[in-house]
């Protein structure tokens, strides 16, 4: 059974390599943004993976630490203090 | 009770700008001085217990290393303490006036100040690897914020330039610290000579990290481009307290692990590199420091200087060699401070410290040139003064090992601070004034010519008392050289 | 000869990235970054001598790159406000000063 | 598993590599922010839980969340390289090749490092019955090495000191005029977001002393809370502090040493504990840190010297 | 195997062909617009049945409602979080790509 889950968190890991291609070739900022998005939920699943694979109930909390933070990032993308870049 | 010492010296003056930040303006008036006062009286309690009775030594947490972090308070570290409090207290009483009550910025002052005064306690108390990364981080990020106090518009470029060079190196000095562990499987700097000396390459490289993080903190040369901006750019009590003691806190580490722990490593090759290293500062910051038009970059280009003359000391590593780069430590820390008060108060009076524009300062600002031309007397390394204690003493070294050449690089070291401080006391004492210089502040009080004053004939008076204070500092540790 | 650990190997590339960026980017926040790169190296450095001492991972690595993040972190914050500083210098325009 | 931490280990470099070379600063930022998550995953292999925690939380997390703030706050001409090109080609290639043989050599010593048998870490685990609790990083950090925690939460107070001298708060103190986050979404997320945190903050703290949580871990989480606050403008900068809030700021360093030169007298030594009453000292010092790291982290991302419900 | 195990299987295999699918989204469709619709719908799915999987393999009653948190959680942020994208996006001009 590891076994599978670990083969699941190779193929997320390698999932996410894929997905930085988008940070890389944007075009947008907001494109960016989405690709951290995308990056952050992986590293849950890959994070809730780990936590079987390595026994490891802590792990859960790193991955609840994820998903809080994942939304403050995004309000600071989009927050504009002074008015307009 | 004299067991506890170590730790008031740390937590006294911390504590005491933790409260002054707390507190804010309200204390502004009484509690720098209490704070100042109190340090002062510890730190010179420390010295006359270590004098008394030798080194001490105290375990944090009552746990013995490696498994806890112990406080040793040996000759070394002891006069660099009362360095601190010596050059600390001056400068204190020359900020009473300078950051009293009428500096809007005052409270942060202090704060930052007496916590960096704890810091620098801290750091030359320390022995363990990794609580002197911790400290010396402290020490930075004191000093930083500090040089902002000068206005963050014109002290912001230098400070940003400070910042980056002082966490890489610290990132570094971390690095090496890490694999000093993986080998040794402990940080207390008595504990991990072996482990290095045996550990080949990963020692040789783990100790090649912390050295040269801490040559980029220590700003020699050529590792030297953020200190002038910084030290220039300061307030003058800040610059006097950067230059005398922040940045020779990073020489002292480097002189303490060299003894210590990597003594065993020490190749004849690399002391040289380290020795060429302060050649080349001695001469390049000389030769900067002539060239400058300001008064306060002439001095902070000394420092440049001045801080190679402690790195002649890796080469020679004889007793003597010793004793003079910690004297040199000494007399250029209470020197280098009046410089930069003096230079502080010639810029408080003019409002500018363009030295072709200093003619006719002799007249308004008498006391504080002459705390400079005193000063400059042991920055020169002339007799009688605390400068040429240490350069003889350097020179006799460098003759007692055969390494000739050396003695050549003090000499012309000497020549050119002489050049560099004459043509400052030229500009100011001996062209006749065609009109009463423009200024644009009220001459200096008393309170902060006297410091720079009291601080100069320090200078000269550490060319008397050279006995008691190497006693106390005690010969070179065991296993060097 | 064993196979050697690619999370070492990946310490030690960190450490050279975050030299290289050090040395070679002017702008005043990609050297922030590139120093914290290199912090990240060091704390992997540290990670890895923890996990490799026979018995558990040794907390005392673990312990010093926790404080090794808090200031790094807390130096890096000091820094971006120099750099907001630093920047909006020489604009000629409002610099933020409101205090 | 290999192929996963290889899998692992590459991204991290090709992360890394873009973000100290990408030609674009904010592409540099975005990067680092994945990195982030990387190094927590990769720390969470490495038997790290604890620093896992603690890199997405401050890490990635905070810092990540000040990078961007940053980067929004810089003038539109400034966030490039124009004024600040990158060094010369042939330093580049210098620095390359110096770097290069720097990271072979790293990872020649890394590779054949064995660390030591009997490290202060063993005793350190073999004494934890004396140290009050469970957890050994805990341990380490608030009774074995208590005084690198102690001055560390001075490096924190005086990086706030110097964040505030440069005087370019990131929360304005007037109204905020913001075109982003006017959002019907924003009290959703301030009234959903901000208990949780400040649950599990606390909840990090507690923990720490059985299993990975610590007063960091909980203070950062506590400080983003605020962050939150500050982001969906129920919270905004102040030009002043009160006594309160410096109170809280500085809570933590002077319990902790109030408490070290207490047990000078009692115990003989600085931070010596008691026996018996190791574990409530330490769990109160822990609060008290948890506290003062959280204000400290949010005045560090406000910028300002105080903070205050914006009037309506 | 147990039935739970084998559910617990095919729950996160069918969860990363859900984040597959996401990823390619991310990459293949035209616009930011777009790419944020196949984004939210596949990791939120993809999320859900990994964190499924796994609550299955926990076997206990606390790490699974630990669990569910998480998901609640990342669901909450990232609709809030692609919803201020959006308008944001919208805000600063972004068009729709017309395909040809």
């Amino acid at each position: 059974m590891t076994g599978l889950a670990v083969l699941a968190a190779l193929a997320l890991v390698i999932f996410f390599g894929l997905g930085l291609l988008r940070i890389h070739l944007g075009p947008t900022d907001a494109d960016r943004i989405l690709s951290i998005q995308l990056s952050g939920t992986t590293t849950v699943a890959i994070l809730l993976l780990l936590s079987v694979i390595v026994d490891m109930p802590a792990l859960l909390y790193v991955a609840l630490i994820f998903v809080l933070f994942a939304a403050v990032i995004a309000i600071a993308f989009v927050r504009n203090p002074k008015g307009g870049a | 009770m004299t067991e506890w010492v170590p730790v008031l010296v740390v937590f006294v003056p911390f504590l005491a700008g933790v409260v002054q930040f707390m507190a804010g303006r309200r204390v502004i008036a009484w509690w720098p001085v209490l704070a100042s006062v109190a340090t002062v009286a510890v730190s010179l309690w420390l010295t006359f217990a270590v004098a008394a009775g030798g080194g001490i030594e105290h375990f944090m947490g009552g746990w013995q290393p490696p498994l806890g972090i112990a406080l040793r308070a040996d000759g070394l570290a002891t006069v660099m303490i009362l360095l601190t409090a010596v050059v600390g207290g001056l400068v204190s009483v020359y900020a009473l006036e300078a950051h009293g009550t009428g500096d809007p910025r005052a409270s942060h002052f202090w704060a930052l100040w007496l916590m960096l005064w704890g810091s620098l306690n801290a750091l030359f108390l320390s022995a363990d690897l990794f609580n002197i990364y911790v400290t010396l981080e402290l020490v930075t990020l004191a000093a930083i914020p500090l040089v902002l106090l000068a206005g963050p518009e014109k002290t912001v470029t230098a400070a940003l330039r400070y910042l980056q060079f002082a966490l890489f190196g610290s990132l570094l000095y971390l690095a090496g610290v890490a694999l000093t562990y993986g080998l040794a499987g402990s940080l207390d700097l008595a504990l991990v000579g072996p482990a290095l000396t045996d550990g080949g390459i990963t020692g040789a490289v783990a100790a090649t990290c912390m050295v040269v993080g801490l040559l980029v903190k220590a700003a020699v040369f050529p590792f030297h481009v953020w200190l002038p901006a910084a030290h220039g750019g300061a307030p003058a009590a800040v610059s006097a307290i950067l230059s005398a003691l922040v940045v020779k806190a990073a020489v002292y580490l480097l002189l303490r692990l060299w003894t210590g722990p990597l003594a065993g490593l020490a190749d004849g090759l690399v002391a040289q590199l380290m020795g060429a290293l302060g050649a080349a500062a001695i001469l390049y910051g000389s030769i900067q420091a002539f060239r400058q038009e300001r008064l306060k970059l002439v001095v902070a280009y000394s420092t440049v200087a001045q801080l190679g003359y402690m790195l002649l000391f890796f080469p020679m590593a004889v007793a003597q060699a010793w004793e003079g780069a910690v004297y040199h430590g000494l007399s250029h820390g209470v020197a280098k401070a009046a410089l930069f008060l003096a230079a502080g108060n010639v810029l408080v009076y003019l409002g500018h410290d363009r030295v072709r524009d200093l003619k006719g300062l002799d007249r308004s600002l008498s006391v504080s040139l002459l705390a400079f031309g005193i000063a400059g007397v042991s920055i020169m390394g002339l007799p009688p003064s605390g400068g040429f204690i240490a350069k003889w003493l350097l020179l006799r070294a460098s003759l007692e090992t055969g390494q000739w050449w050396w003695a050549v690089v003090l000499i012309s070291g000497g020549l050119l601070a002489a050049a560099y401080i004459f043509r400052v006391l030229r500009y100011a004492f001996l062209q006749a004034p065609d009109r009463p210089p423009a200024t644009t502040g009220p001459i200096p009080p008393p309170i902060m010519a006297l410091p720079a004053t009291l601080l100069a004939l320090l200078a000269i008076a550490l060319g008397f008392t050279a006995a008691p204070l190497l006693a106390l500092l005690g010969g070179l540790p065991e296993g060097t050289g | 000869m064993t196979l050697p650990d690619p999370f070492a190997l990946a310490a030690a590339a960190l450490l050279a990235l975050g030299f290289y960026g050090f040395v070679v980017q002017r702008h005043p926040l990609r050297r922030l970054l590139a120093i914290n790169v290199f912090g990240n190296g060091v704390f992997m450095t540290l990670i890895l001598v923890a996990r490799w001492m026979p018995g558990g991972p040794d907390p005392i690595p673990h312990a010093m790159v926790l404080t090794g993040i808090v200031i790094a972190v807390s130096a890096t914050a000091m820094g971006l406000a120099l750099v907001r500083r630093d920047l909006r210098q020489g604009d000629g325009k409002d610099g933020g000063d409101r205090d | 598993m290999i192929l996963f931490d290889g899998v692992l280990a590459l991204l991290i470099v090709v992360l890394a590599w873009r973000c100290v070379t990408a030609g674009d600063l904010y592409l540099g930022i975005v990067v680092f922010i994945v990195m982030g998550l990387m190094l927590a995953l990769s720390w969470a292999r490495l038997d790290a839980p604890d620093l896992a925690l603690a890199e997405a939380a401050i890490g990635a997390g905070l810092l990540g969340v000040l990078l961007l703030s940053t980067w929004r706050a810089l003038p539109g001409h400034r966030r490039q390289d124009r004024d600040h090109p990158p060094a010369r080609k042939a330093v580049r290639w210098l620095a390359g090749v110096a770097s290069v043989a720097f990271g072979l050599v790293m990872a020649a010593l890394l590779h054949a490092l064995q660390p030591d048998e009997d490290a202060a870490g063993a005793l350190a685990l073999g004494r934890l019955t004396e140290a009050g609790v469970e957890q050994p990083v805990t341990a380490v950090l608030l009774n074995f090495r208590s005084y690198d925690t102690l001055l560390e939460m001075g490096v924190l107070l005086m990086a706030l000191i110097g964040a505030l001298l440069a005087r370019t708060p990131l929360a304005p103190y007037g109204a905020a005029t913001d075109d982003g986050t006017d959002s019907p979404l924003i009290p959703v997320l301030a009234t959903t977001f901000t208990p949780l945190l400040l649950l599990v903050g606390a909840f990090l703290v507690w923990a720490g002393a059985y299993g990975p949580g610590g007063a960091f871990q909980g203070g950062a989480v506590l400080g983003g809370a605020g962050v939150v606050l500050v982001l969906c403008n129920r919270l905004q900068g102040a030009p002043e502090a009160g006594i309160l809030l410096r109170l809280l700021l500085v809570l933590g360093v002077k319990v902790f040493i109030l408490a070290g030169l207490l047990m000078l007298p009692l115990e003989g030594a600085f931070m010596a504990y008691p026996p018996g009453l190791t574990y409530p000292i330490m769990i109160a010092i822990e609060f008290c840190l948890a506290t003062s790291i959280a204000v400290s982290l949010l005045l560090l991302f406000t910028g300002t010297h105080g903070v205050r419900v914006p009037e309506r | 195997m147990s039935i739970s195990a084998w559910l617990a299987a095919l729950l996160i295999v069918a969860g990363t062909g859900f984040f597959f699918a996401g990823t390619m989204g991310l990459l293949r469709f035209p616009d930011v617009f777009s790419r944020l619709h196949a984004l939210t719908k596949a990791d939120n799915t993809g999320l859900g049945l990994v964190a499924a999987g796994v609550a299955l393999l926990h076997q206990s009653w606390r790490h699974a409602a630990l669990i569910t948190v998480i998901w609640l959680l990342a669901l909450a942020a990232s609709s809030i979080a692609c919803h201020l994208v959006a308008r944001d996006a919208l805000a600063r001009g972004e068009q729709r790509e017309e395909k040809p």
